[in-house]
Formats: structure tokens, C-alpha cells, sequence
């Protein structure tokens, strides 16, 4: 390190990490890091590592196409709703209606479909309005009144169960049959258009960040190496293809009714991700989470509109939950009096925790809501192919996530032994 | 000097935090191309002032001109666009973002909707070049893992970015160095002389004499003093900071009149 | 094993052909919670009669969330199950279970629940609407062995967001509504069957009506022992009648103290053992015997179904339950109990 | 202000408010601090008061003796788990799990009585280690393994959910019929046990806060005038005097069947709360608790051993939710497999943080929960005398929340305006 | 001086954060009745020297010896058990706890299990006067609504408090005024006389050609020079500072063989 620090001393301030320019310093670069603690999101991914192979271990058909692809769509409303929660949990707030309010926009939605025999876009459209009302009048009662978001969001947990009773009626609930919408969480994109769309995402991936490179590289900002974005690129590529090609396979049981395709609920996370990662890391708004998050009064002495920052944030986690209750209704076939509620929002909290996100505010990620979501998903999936008495169920659901829960921890624990 | 109108003016100020009095009736002007330096005994209400310049707190009552203009200002986006920058004592940095991140908060530069991160990285290393910081080993590096040194110049760069019309700095040079102690007196001066208006809080008198043009002194949230430089010695301002009154000056009785 | 879908895959389900019993069956219970039955007494009868018939079997619990519920199915397709039987916790998400194990070749039955709208190819079940009536009927039959014919009467629902609830509260409500000198005071649902909260909300209701109740009707055993310790408290307990639902512990104990007046028992044992030979007989590709056909009116369609008679139970035919085999007598005999229980011929 | 300043450089350091001697003077300051917003438990008891206010008039019965011996019987559980929180809260943590260990304890002690046959004081004291045990698990978990707490306590509250169907799987509830235990909620004490408690409380308060004023003002310590401490005695004389002339009255609607008599419920609340009070305020132990919430990294500075007081803190906490799970145990006459679960923790949590507690750690005390704890078994209590459909039920319990967080709010915003 | 064994001495110390490599073989000792400096730019790695002692950082290797001996710091408890009273440039205050609680937080005063507050009122009262705290309205003030200055004396008398052997003061008078400056540094004079051994970090040369008796100078996180103030003029010790070597002094080459 002295060395960097005499070439910075020689070339001014701007030394930083624009002198590693081969793969090998890079390699090194990150051996050291990983030594030092810092892993970055390694840690999640082992516990989700080590929950497959217990289960795979524990059952046979656990790492099967089938139960892969089920568990996809089993993970599919759990991951949007922990990543609707992201920026909430960035605020260090906490939305404990957010379960019940996408439900509660599920419902406005089938009830369009069903009762008013409305198109499945003019019913979406209003369920996310639904839950974007909700959002914002939950932001102003914390942001403007100031009353904690805890106490607003229960008020706001309780309340919507009633609207949810009222709207469906006690005991009943709401068919979702509408092919579009039960097709989200049911129905597979054809096996050319997942070939397709895998290789248009790499490409357009690889060529962004050949272009960014090419820009910080001529702007002599703080880059990484030529050899490790191609590395990236290629991974990301294995990773894909990957996936397409097991998922294109049959993995049907009944030889008479072929299975194959990705499931739909795969590409509306990746979208989704893609957005939420851009909103958050690329533009003013996500710029201003972490910042509020962070130090809301240093915020606020920047300037920032913080009231607004915290509604807009909440507008956007309620909506977003929408869209995890309309998944969850084309998984199950229905939006139910009960949807949403019950533990569902722990499940979702849960899982953006354990993914890396902080309750404190000002860390997190809205991948760390797939791999967390991926985790409490695959707890149920595996623990499903195991058939046991319901008690163990509980007790096993509680160990499994402390596993994956301390697997994360031990391996962040040099980090801050190391004071990062 | 007295004949320019103040950049910003404020008369007859007061500031409580419920039971405890803080500010009694201050008088401040901060004229265009100076630097006037407000220095008082810990506690007097230094940081109070700015913070109720600045708009993060909101004063009882008092008027607040701009140019000679009233203004009111709700808090500090508002004094923001007035052209006000300020250096808080308590920095004012959010720990979970990095060093480019803090200086461009909540003035982005953007490309379309998109963050222009290189712009940022490229301006923010000139700012802290020019300031001396020769240890940071990167601007990407969190504010968390910086030296209390190191965290002041990022805020001090971090308000000198923008063409502001008025600078307050609160006890700017408190952590740092010899060497960016020296930058940053320059970089006071500099700003001075290119027309904009600086206040410095300082407690450290060579200082103060060396770059001030005037001095306020405030003394148990009252001004016991405004002055010029050159018609004070070091040792009536410590006499004004530590009893509010200086035997030799006639000022205390009547600081307004010397506006 | 996979290469049993090869005859359950054929349409129509009764057109394969091998009767070997190679296939294995999916039962999924609804929850823990509402009942204890699905725990205690259908999971170890099923288990039984699966493992005396040589059929593999996998029988778990959605612990009364219906997207667990649809992961366990999915599972259990991807297990290899031919025949899935399903409590379902209501019937939309049922309909989508058992819509796509039709499209995977897998046979299902409705237990318990009828899935309105769904594909099942039987129905075995307690008919709700009967379990309320018979709760109304021994209500009636308590008041007047009190000889009260005047009476304010208090109900006390299962959850609001239970089906089942509504029928059993419609079906006490058919028979009590009729009786012209009976006053309904007060009425409210519990929210998720939830014990504790069944305490306060009976006080409450008590407090409202100024004590002034000559009879209970609490949906199930746990909710009536609420009831029971909030008319103890008052000193009301025995002068009030209180029904319940389910033949649990609990409930027989109370009915032995003469705080509770009425059960009602619907044998899981019984169920679980019409559940299994139905099962077993789809799982060889035959067709299970029903007793008749039940209407579904969402679907448009008659289902075939295996329907089954609740009892009433009170303190004269405790012993029925025993009979039945659901519960031991030394279950319900405890210390406190047993002098009660020899009085009463529990044995 | 200025004289003090003036005084205070006079009489050297030590001004402070040895000053305000008279009781005008401390009423002035007193006006002063609430113009400033500084208004200490007002704002939480203003909501309640509310609550009451908008109950009472939409249902005369619920002001009645038996009514409000309803709400302090009903109260209890929650008001004693919400205590068990703050201390959690304080450092920031939660324990999701605290109500399901309460429950678990409470089975344990349950099924020592009656399937065991032991003495109700063996099987009390079985059920508070089996909670102590639990919450040291937990605390190791957090405070060693540095998992965050919420996870912990998520696995813990699905895991003990297994346990408690374990335990009482078969029977589907434990009977608790023991007279104490289930006379904790279903008796009363003797009217005149009841006014000798009330008499000896406001004694033993009077002479405590006498002596404590008279060695302030001797050694020249900052000291509330002799007049305010005064006023403080005849007000707890008066309040304590009232709720037991209110409770020794018959309440019973069942004129053969008296009931009067202070409910032991309150008296337990009462020594809970001194005692938790005086742990918090008076002890090394709570000062830690207050420390490591505030700032850990300086509590750690200042050598306390952060995790050995987190670890400390879980156990109390889970220990006190087995007194909680034991009230609730005596309420409902039994415990069942779903007792504790549910939403019982929201609720307790809500609770803390409408009586004041802060989810950010360092804020709070236990008087906090009593109040907080108020409103919740309020609107429990008051929407249960309106018997309305269950919509609604959910509706209004929601909206009355809110309600009583808004006012709570709305009186406090003074103060942040003012910087505070 | 150098024939007395130090009361603490470190011996090629090193601490990483991760990737960036702090402090490179670090030696220092600190001796009884002597103020012994810490210079160095910012960033230098002054406070994490100081922290390393602490023990709030493991040290990634070396030798941490006390009164000659080897001891293990494992964390700060055990520092301060060792009689190393720190005040911390990041002050490490509790926000929500009040001057008196924060001055006896671990080490409370108690009356059996019962916190003794009355003597711990007292006791803080008379250390804030004996630092010339004027402006504090009370001592049972929350630290949160302090000034700058007022809660760095609130730390520094926190940590005079107690009879330690070491005390370990990083930049204390960075937020004081003049008065209050002056305090400390007698402070720190009246310390070491009485025969505790001090550690002074700060920026300011004319305060520690004042007090010190010997001055370590740490460059990029290597020390050097390690000499008697009487031997080096400020001039020197500035360049030490900026470039790490002097030429008119002999030292920077092998520091270790001028204690
Ligand atoms: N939020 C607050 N609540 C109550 N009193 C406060 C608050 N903020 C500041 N004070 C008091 O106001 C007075 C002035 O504080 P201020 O921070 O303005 O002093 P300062 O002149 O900046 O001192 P320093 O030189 O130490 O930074 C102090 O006595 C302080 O205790
Ligand atoms: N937690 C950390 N992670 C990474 N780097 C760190 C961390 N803490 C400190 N550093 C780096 O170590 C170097 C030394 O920091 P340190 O705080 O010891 O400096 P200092 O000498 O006290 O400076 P100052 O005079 O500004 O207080 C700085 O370059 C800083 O950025
Ligand atoms: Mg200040
Ligand atoms: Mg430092």
C-alpha cells in the first residue's frame, strides 16, 4: 500500500484505484479485500449455497427442473414485495402494511376483471393506483405529522384487512382467471423467446459497461480492469444461458403434458430489478434515499426535500407491493380475505435482512431482496419435499434461517473486526 | 466599508430552545467582498447563528435581509437558493455514501434522468486537490472511513464547488493540518476577494487577524462587539470573547452604531 | 415414481388400466390453528391406513396460508404424487391447486371443503351447513332443558375470513332464527379464530348486554372455553348454555363440568378413513364409492362425494367419541377429571 | 434566561435550576417548557384521554365500574409484554419472538400443573427459566453472532410456534384451572387489602420523594421546588385513591354474584413497573441499557461489555413475556397453540412506541408501555361494546390508532420545531 | 529522559483497514511524567494509533508493552483497566444521555445497586468548573444539545476524572475557545507533573512546543522522527509533518535509535 500511497503522493490526489490495471493486481486486489472482510454480497449468497445443499441432499427431486422452475415462481411475489420494501427499509422506516396493500390492489384488480368485467390493463392500472393512494397517504402521515412509521403502517396493516373484508366479504374471495394476469405465475415464455431475451440482456449489458469503461478510462477516473469487465460480462452470461437452457428443458412429471419455457414471473423480477437497481443507484431520487437514510439531517441541510423523498418512497413501496400481490394472486389462483396478512410482511422484512439490507437505514440493495427472497422461498420449497409433522415444520423453518442467517454473519464478522 | 449595503443582514435576532435563551437581539451584516469573522467564548451561540442563517433552525423572531431585501427563509434549501453555502461544525456528511456522493448531495450533476458520475468524480478531485488533501486514497472511499481531518476538507470542498454569493464557515480549520490550514485561509481570502461574503467562526485568533476584515464578537448569545480588524488588538477580542466588555474599546456599549 | 403417471395420466381418470399399487398420494391439511383435528386425528389415521394399504403417501400441513398451500402441491407433483387430496383454506386458491394438477395428470379429492369452481373428482366431507344446524338444535335443546323460552342470545363466529365460519354461523342461525321468542343480542366474528382475542370480544359483548344472555353460541370448542372463563369470572358459568364445535379436549371437559352444554363431533378418524380407501381405490385407477353427488354451483356441476354424518355430542354420549376412536377416555380424564368422567360413564 | 446566564457566571458553574424556588416560578417554567414543546408523557396521555373521550360517548357503558375493570384486566397481558420490549427497544433490537416465548413459558408452567401435578410456585418459576433460557439463546445469537436481531427473533417466533404445538399438540390447549394462577385475572383483592395497598404505596412514594428532596437541597444539587414535589404526592394520592374508590364498588350486572375489589392484574402491573422503572432509572444496569441504545460504539469505549448487557436485556425481556404469556394464560383460562402468535407482538411493539419508545434505541421507559398499552386494550375494549361487523371492527381499530398516534404527534411536533 | 523504562510502548505496530495498509511498523513509548506529541498530517493515522492503544482497533501485529511488560488490549475495557484514559477526537458521547451520566458512563457511583447520583452530580460540577465551562446551563443537559466546544470539554473531563497512569488526548482542543484552551493545556502540565504519562495529538505546534516534552511524528502511517522538543524547532517539525523527513535533522532515517 505505501507504494500507492507515494505514487499518489507523486501524481497529485487522483491516484485511487486507476493504477490496477491487470487482471492478476485485480485478482489480488479482491483476495485482499475478501481477507479484509469485505465481501460485498458473498455472504447472502453462501447461506442460499448452503440451504441448496442441504436440501438438495435431503431430497433428491429438490434440484430438479421442476423444482427449480417452482421455486422461481414461488419466489416471485416474496422477492418483489422484499424489494418494495428496500427503499422504505433505506429510510429506516418500516411498512408493515405492505403485504395487506398489495393485496389490497389485487383485489381492485380482480374485482374490476370479475364484477365489472373490465380489461386486464385498465385493472392493473387501477390496482397499482390503488396502492400508490395508500403509499402516499401513508408517506404524509409519517413525513408530515411525523407520527413513526411503525405506528402508521400497523394502523394502516389492520384497517386495509378491513377494507379487504368489505371489498370481497367475510369468508370470500376474489377469482383471478383472467389468462394474462394467472399466466404471470402459470405460463412459460416459449423456448425462442428465452433464448432471445437471455441474449439481448447480455448484450445489452456487455455493451454498457464496455462503453462505461471506455468512458472512465478516458476521463482517467477510478475504473476496474479491461480483464475483469470481460470477466463480468462472461459471468453473467454463463449465469443466463445457464439458467434459459435448464428452464427450456420438459420438466414436466406427465410425459403426455410437456412443461418447458421460462416461467413469466422470471423476466417481471429481472425487469424489476433492473429498474429498481436504476432508480436507486443511478438517478437524483435513489441518490437521495441513501442520503436520508443515512444522515436525514444532512440531507436536509442539502437541501434535499426530505418530507418528499419519504412519501415519494412510500408511494413507490406500496405500489410495488401491488404488483407482489397481483404475482401472488396468479399463483394462487385468487386474492383472498387473508392475503397479505399474517406473517407475509415479516417473510418479506425477513428476507431483504438477510439479503443485507439494515433496519437502521442507509444500506442496502434491491438484489439483496432476490437473494434474501430466494432464501425464504427455497425454506418452504425444500421443507415442502420433505413432508414432516407440522410442528418440525416451524421448528425447521426457524433453524433453517438461523443457518443461512449465521453463515452470513460469521462471514461478515472480519469485516468488522477489521473496523469497515 | 460601512458605506457598501450588507450581502445579508440580520437585526434584532432571538433564538430559544424551550426554556434556554440563546440568541438575544443580534445584529450580524456580512458585506460583499470581506470576510468577517465571528468569534465568541463555547457556548456563546456561534453555531446557533449560522444554523439560524442558514435556515436549519428557524429563529423566534428578528429580520433576515438579503441584499438589502427581506427575506424569509424556511430552511436550507430555501438559503441555498439565495446563494448561501455553509460549512457546519457538526459536518453535516451522510456516513453511508462516499466522497463524491457527499459533495454533489442534493446538487447531482445528471445526464437525462441518469446520475453523470465521471463529471462528478473529475470535479470532485480537483476540489479536494486544490485543498491539499494528499491522503485520501480515493474518492469513491466512504465518508465513514475517513480522518476527522480528512471529513472537514470534503465539507469545506464540498460548499466551495458552487458560486455562492456568501460563505459561512464554522470553525472550518478546527481538524486540520498545517498545510490545509494554509489552503484553506487562502481559499477564505480568495473567495473574499472575489466578491463573495465570507463569515469565519474561528477560535483561533492568528487566524481570524489574519484573514478577517471584521470582527463580530458574541458574547452569551449576545454581540458584545463588531469591529474592524485593524482597530482591535488580539488582546481586547480575547477580552471581548471572555467578559464581553474590553476596557479600552468603546464598543460594547453601542456595537451598532459602528456599522 | 414417474412411471405411474403413465396410467393415472389418461383421460378421465377411470379409463387406466394396471391395479397394482404403484402411485403415491398428496394430502395437504389446511392449518393448526382453526382445529387440532388436522394434527392430532386425520394426519395419524391417514398415515395408517396409507401404510396398511402399501401406499406411499405424503401428507403435510399449509398451516392456513394458501400459498403455502399451492407450494406444497407444487411439490408434491414434482414428487410424484397421483392423487392429491386438499383441505383448501378457500376455494379459489383450491380451484388453482387442483387446476393445475389436472393439467400434470394428478387426480384430486376435496376433503372437508368442497373447492367451488374446482376440478376435484370427489368430495368427502361433514356438511358444514349441518355442523351449524346441529349447533343451533343443542343450543335450543340446553335452553329449553333450562327452561328458559325467552332467551338473548350472544354468537360468537369463527373467523371473518373462514368460509366454513360463515356456513356455521348461517347454519345455527336457520335453526335459532326461527324460534320466535329468541333475541339475537350481539354477534361477532373472532379474527382468526384467535383464542385470546375470543376472551375480550365475548367480556366486551357481555359488558354491552348488561350480562343480560341466557345462552352462547361459540363456533368451536376453543372459542366457547373463552366464553366459559369470562362467565366463571361473573359467576355465570353453568347458568349460561355454550355450544362448540369439534369434540377436543377442551370442549368434552367443559361439557363434563357442565359449563359448556353441547360439541359437536365431525370423527376425523372416520373422515380420514373414508379419505384413504377413496384415495387408495384412484391410486389403483378404480373408481371410489360415493354416496351421492353435492352441487357446485360456481362451477357448474355435480360433484361426486362421500358425505358424512357430524354428532352431537353432550354430556350423555361422551362416550361416542371414544367409540369412535378420535380420543382416548384417559385423554379426557385427567386428575380433575376423572371423578366427573366415572359419574358421567366416560371410559 | 438572561439573569440566569448572568447568575450562573456569578455563582461560578453550578446554576442549573437551584434557582427556581417558588412554586410560581416552577409552574412558569413548567408553561414555558410545554410553549417549547417539552411536554414528557403528555402527548401519549392526551391520545388516550381521547380514546376515551370518543368511546365514552359513542357507548355509555364504557365508563362504567365493570368496564373499566374490563380494560385493566385486558390490559394487562399486553401492558406487562410492551414493558418487556422497551428495554429491546431501547437498544435498538426487537424481539419478534417475545410473544410466542411468553405463551411457550406459560405452556410449560401449564403442563407442570396439570400434567405434572407440581405446585403452581415450581411450575411459575419452571415457566420464567424456560423464558430466561430462550431469551439468552437469542441474545448470544444477536449480541455474538451479530445477527441482526430482527432475524434472530423472526426464526424464534416460527420456531417456538413449532415447540408450543409440540408441547401441546395433542390436547390442543392446556387448562389452566390452578386458583392463583388463574386468579390473576379473574379475582380481586379485598376492598380492604385494597385501600391498605393504595395507603402504603402513596406513603412509601411521599417519604421517598421527601428524603430525596431534602438531600438535594443540601448538598446544593439541582432540585425541583418544595411546593412541586408536593403537588406531585397529592396526585398520586388522588389518582391512586380514585381507581380504588372507582374498583372496590360492586360492579357486577349480576346482582347474586358481587364483584369488587381491585383486580390482582393491576397491583402485578404496578410492581412490574416499579420494579422495571427502578432497573432502568436507578440501576448501573440500566444507565448500560440507555448507553449501548444511544451510542454503542461509545458505550463500548467506555468499557462496558455491549454484548454481555444485549445478551442481558433478551433474557429479561423474554423472562417478563412469560409473566405476560402467564396473564394472558389466566385470562383466557388456557394456553393454546396459537396463543402469542398472531399479531400479539405488533401490538406490544406498537404499544411501546405510542407510549414514546423509540425503534432507533436509547429512547424510552417503561411507563411508556403502560400508557401505550392503554390505548391499544382501549380500542380493543371500546370497538367491542359497539359490536360492529368485522369490517368495520378492522377498519376502526385502524383509524383509532392512527387517531391516538396523531394527537400524540401533533402535541410533540412543537418540540422538534424548537430543536429539541 | 530516555533512561527511564516507558510506561507504555508500542513496537512495530501495523493496521489495516481491509486493503488500505494505516499504520507501517510503528514505534512509540510513552513515558511517565512526560506529554508526549502525536504530529502529523491529516490522515496520517494519529487517531487510529490511538484508537490501536485503545484497544477499540486490534493491532494486525506488533507489541504492545506496559510498564515494561507485554500486555494484551483485547478492548478498550481492558485498556482502561490498565489505567489509559482516552478522549477520543470523535468525542464518543451517548446523544440521549445527560453531561453527568455521560461523565461517569462504566464507572458509575453507587449506593449498594442503587446509582448514587448525588455524588456524581457534585463531582461532575466541580470538574466542568475546573475547565472554565461557563456557558452550560445544567449538568443534567443532554449532550445532544451541547456546542461544539461544550462537549469536548464534557469529554475531556470525563476522562481526567479518574487517576490514571496514561492518558491519551487526541486533538481535545480543537473546539475550545481561548480560555478553555488554556485550561487544558495547564491540565495536561499538571497531569504529566504529577506523574502520569500523556499522549497529545494535535495540529496546533505552538500548543505543543508548550506543553511537550517530546514529539512523535507520524508520515503516511510510518513514524518520522521521535525527538525531545527542546531539539527540533517548529520549522522543522512542519516539514517532518508535510514531507516526512527534515533536512537539517538526523532523525527521519532511524527514528528507533533516538529513545
Ligand atoms: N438544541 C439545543 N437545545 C438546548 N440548548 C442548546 C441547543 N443547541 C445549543 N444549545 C445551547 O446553546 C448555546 C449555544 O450553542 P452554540 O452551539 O451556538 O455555541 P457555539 O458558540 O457554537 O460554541 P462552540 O464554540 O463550542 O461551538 C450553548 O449553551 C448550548 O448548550
Ligand atoms: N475504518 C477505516 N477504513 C478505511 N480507512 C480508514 C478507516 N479509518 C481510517 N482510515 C484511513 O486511515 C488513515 C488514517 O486515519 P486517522 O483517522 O488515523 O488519521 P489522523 O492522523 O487522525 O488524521 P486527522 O488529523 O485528520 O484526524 C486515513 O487515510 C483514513 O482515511
Ligand atoms: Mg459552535
Ligand atoms: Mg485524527
Amino acid at each position: 500500500m505505501t507504494d500507492i500511497i507515494t505514487d499518489a503522493e507523486q501524481a497529485g490526489f487522483a491516484n485511487d484505484l486507476t493504477q490496477s490495471n491487470t487482471l492478476g493486481d485485480s485478482a489480488r486486489a479482491y483476495v485482499q479485500r475478501v481477507r479484509g472482510g469485505d465481501m460485498g454480497a458473498l455472504p447472502s449468497i453462501l447461506g442460499l449455497v448452503v440451504l441448496f445443499i442441504v436440501f438438495g441432499i435431503a431430497n433428491d427431486r429438490f434440484l430438479s427442473n421442476l423444482n427449480m422452475a417452482n421455486l422461481a415462481t414461488q419466489a416471485g411475489s416474496i422477492i418483489i414485495l422484499a424489494m418494495a420494501l428496500v427503499p422504505v427499509l433505506l429510510l429506516g422506516d418500516i411498512d408493515l402494511s405492505a403485504g395487506v396493500a398489495g393485496s389490497t390492489g389485487a383485489a381492485v384488480m380482480g374485482l374490476l376483471i370479475v364484477d365489472h368485467g373490465q380489461g386486464w390493463g385498465v385493472a392493473v392500472i387501477a390496482g397499482l393506483l390503488t396502492g400508490a393512494v395508500i403509499g402516499i397517504v401513508t408517506g404524509v402521515l409519517v413525513a408530515k405529522l411525523g407520527i413513526p412509521s411503525f405506528v402508521v403502517t400497523l394502523a394502516f396493516f389492520l384497517g386495509l384487512q378491513g377494507v379487504l373484508l368489505k371489498l370481497i366479504g367475510e369468508g370470500g374471495s376474489v377469482r383471478i382467471n383472467q389468462p394474462v394476469i394467472s399466466g404471470i405465475a402459470n405460463n412459460n415464455m416459449s423456448v425462442a423467446a428465452g433464448w432471445i431475451a437471455a441474449i439481448v440482456i447480455i448484450a445489452v449489458f456487455a455493451a454498457l459497461r464496455l462503453l462505461q469503461h471506455r468512458r472512465k478510462v478516458a476521463q482517467n477516473l477510478q475504473h476496474q480492469p479491461m480483464a475483469v469487465v470481460a470477466l463480468q460480462i462472461v459471468a453473467l452470461a454463463v449465469v443466463l444461458l445457464g439458467i434459459t437452457l435448464v428452464l427450456n428443458q420438459n420438466r414436466s412429471v406427465n410425459a403426455n403434458f410437456p412443461i418447458k419455457g421460462i416461467p413469466y414471473v422470471i423476466p417481471l423480477v429481472v425487469v424489476l430489478l433492473i429498474a429498481w437497481t436504476f432508480a436507486l443507484g443511478r438517478t437524483t431520487w435513489g441518490r437521495h434515499v441513501y442520503a436520508v437514510g443515512g444522515n436525514a439531517e444532512a440531507a436536509r441541510r442539502a437541501g434535499i426535500n426530505v418530507d418528499r423523498i419519504r412519501i415519494s418512497v412510500f408511494m413507490m413501496c406500496t405500489t410495488m407491493a401491488v404488483v407482489s400481490g397481483i404475482v401472488l394472486a396468479s399463483y394462487g389462483g385468487k386474492v383472498s380475505t387473508a392475503s397479505g396478512g399474517g406473517n407475509t410482511l415479516l417473510y418479506a422484512v425477513g428476507a431483504a435482512v438477510i439479503g443485507g439490507t439494515s433496519l437502521f437505514g442507509g444500506k442496502g440493495k434491491a438484489s439483496n431482496a432476490v437473494v434474501g427472497g430466494l432464501v425464504i422461498a427455497t425454506i418452504a420449497n425444500g421443507l415442502g419435499l420433505l413432508a414432516q409433522a407440522s410442528w418440525i415444520n416451524y421448528v425447521v423453518t426457524g433453524g433453517v434461517l438461523l443457518l443461512a442467517a449465521s453463515v452470513d454473519a460469521i462471514s461478515r464478522r472480519r469485516r468488522s473486526a477489521s473496523g469497515l | 466599508m460601512s458605506d457598501t449595503t450588507p450581502l445579508l443582514q440580520l437585526r434584532g435576532v432571538n433564538k430559544s430552545f424551550g426554556v434556554v435563551h440563546v440568541l438575544h437581539d443580534v445584529d450580524l451584516a456580512i458585506y460583499p467582498g470581506q470576510v468577517t469573522a465571528l468569534v465568541g467564548d463555547n457556548g456563546a451561540g456561534k453555531s446557533t447563528l449560522v444554523k439560524t442563517i442558514s435556515g436549519t433552525y428557524a429563529a423566534d423572531n428578528g429580520e433576515y435581509l438579503f441584499e438589502g431585501k427581506p427575506v424569509t427563509v424556511h430552511g436550507p434549501k430555501d438559503a441555498s437558493a439565495l446563494g448561501i453555502e455553509v460549512v457546519y461544525q457538526d459536518l453535516a456528511l451522510c456516513e453511508n455514501l462516499d466522497i463524491v456522493e457527499n459533495m454533489f448531495l442534493g446538487r447531482e450533476k445528471k445526464n437525462g434522468i441518469v446520475l453523470d458520475e465521471t463529471t462528478m468524480e473529475s470535479q470532485a478531485r480537483e476540489a479536494l486537490k486544490s485543498l491539499s488533501v494528499r491522503t485520501v486514497k480515493s474518492v469513491r472511499q466512504s465518508v465513514s472511513s475517513l480522518s476527522g481531518g480528512q471529513r472537514q476538507t470534503v465539507a469545506i470542498a464540498k460548499s466551495v464547488l458552487w458560486n455562492s454569493k456568501v460563505v459561512l464557515l464554522d470553525e472550518p480549520t478546527a481538524a486540520l493540518g498545517v498545510a490545509q490550514t494554509r489552503q484553506v485561509l487562502d481559499l477564505v481570502r480568495r473567495l473574499a476577494d472575489s466578491g463573495v461574503g465570507v463569515l469565519l467562526i474561528s477560535h483561533n485568533l492568528t487566524d481570524v487577524f489574519e484573514v478577517a476584515d471584521r470582527i463580530t464578537a458574541l458574547y452569551l448569545g449576545r454581540v458584545a462587539a463588531d469591529v474592524a480588524t485593524k482597530d482591535v488588538t488580539s488582546r481586547q477580542v480575547v477580552e471581548l470573547i471572555t467578559t464581553g466588555t474590553s476596557s479600552d474599546l468603546d464598543v460594547a456599549a453601542a456595537p451598532s452604531t459602528t456599522v | 415414481g414417474g412411471s405411474s403417471s403413465d396410467s393415472a395420466g389418461s383421460d378421465g381418470g377411470n379409463g387406466g388400466g394396471g391395479s397394482k399399487v404403484e402411485g403415491k398420494i398428496g394430502v395437504i391439511l389446511p392449518d393448526t390453528k382453526s382445529s387440532v383435528r388436522w394434527e392430532s386425528a386425520d394426519k395419524p389415521a391417514l398415515k395408517a391406513a396409507f401404510d396398511a394399504a402399501g401406499v406411499e403417501s405424503d401428507i403435510q400441513n399449509a398451516e392456513g396460508d394458501a400459498d403455502k398451500m399451492a407450494t406444497i402441491a407444487d411439490g408434491m407433483i414434482t414428487d410424484g404424487v397421483t392423487v392429491l387430496a386438499i383441505v383448501n383454506l378457500d376455494s379459489d386458491s383450491g380451484a388453482a391447486i387442483e387446476a393445475k394438477a389436472a393439467k400434470q395428470g394428478v387426480k384430486t379429492i376435496d376433503y372437508d371443503r368442497l373447492t367451488l369452481g374446482g376440478s376435484a373428482d370427489v368430495y368427502i366431507s361433514y356438511d358444514n351447513s349441518k355442523v351449524g344446524a346441529l349447533q343451533g338444535e343443542g343450543l335450543q335443546k340446553c335452553l329449553e332443558a333450562d327452561k328458559k323460552t325467552d332467551a338473548n342470545l350472544i354468537y360468537l363466529n369463527g373467523s371473518p375470513t373462514d368460509n366454513n365460519a360463515t356456513l356455521f354461523s348461517q347454519g345455527a342461525h336457520s335453526v335459532l332464527d326461527k324460534v320466535s321468542t329468541y333475541k339475537n343480542v350481539a354477534e361477532q366474528a373472532v379474527p382468526d379464530w384467535d383464542n385470546d382475542k375470543a376472551v375480550t370480544i365475548f367480556e366486551q359483548l357481555y359488558t354491552k348486554v348488561s350480562g343480560k344472555v341466557d345462552g352462547v353460541y361459540a363456533a368451536n370448542d376453543g372459542l366457547a372455553g373463552g366464553v366459559i372463563s369470562i362467565l366463571k369470572k361473573n359467576g355465570q358459568n353453568g347458568k349460561v348454555p355454550v355450544t362448540g364445535q369439534d369434540a377436543s379436549i377442551e370442549g368434552l371437559q367443559n361439557i363434563l363440568t357442565g359449563d359448556q352444554c353441547m360439541t359437536i363431533q365431525k370423527s376425523a378418524t372416520g373422515q380420514a378413513k373414508a379419505l384413504a380407501e377413496a384415495a387408495i381405490a384412484m391410486v389403483k385407477g378404480d373408481k371410489p364409492e360415493t354416496t351421492g353427488t353435492v352441487e357446485d354451483e360456481t362451477g357448474k356441476r355435480e360433484v361426486p362425494a362421500i358425505l358424512l354424518d357430524p354428532v352431537s355430542i353432550d354430556k350423555s354420549n361422551i362416550q361416542a367419541v371414544v367409540d369412535a376412536g378420535d380420543l382416548k377416555a384417559s385423554d379426557i380424564c385427567t386428575a380433575d377429571f376423572a371423578k366427573l368422567c366415572e359419574e358421567n360413564g366416560v371410559k
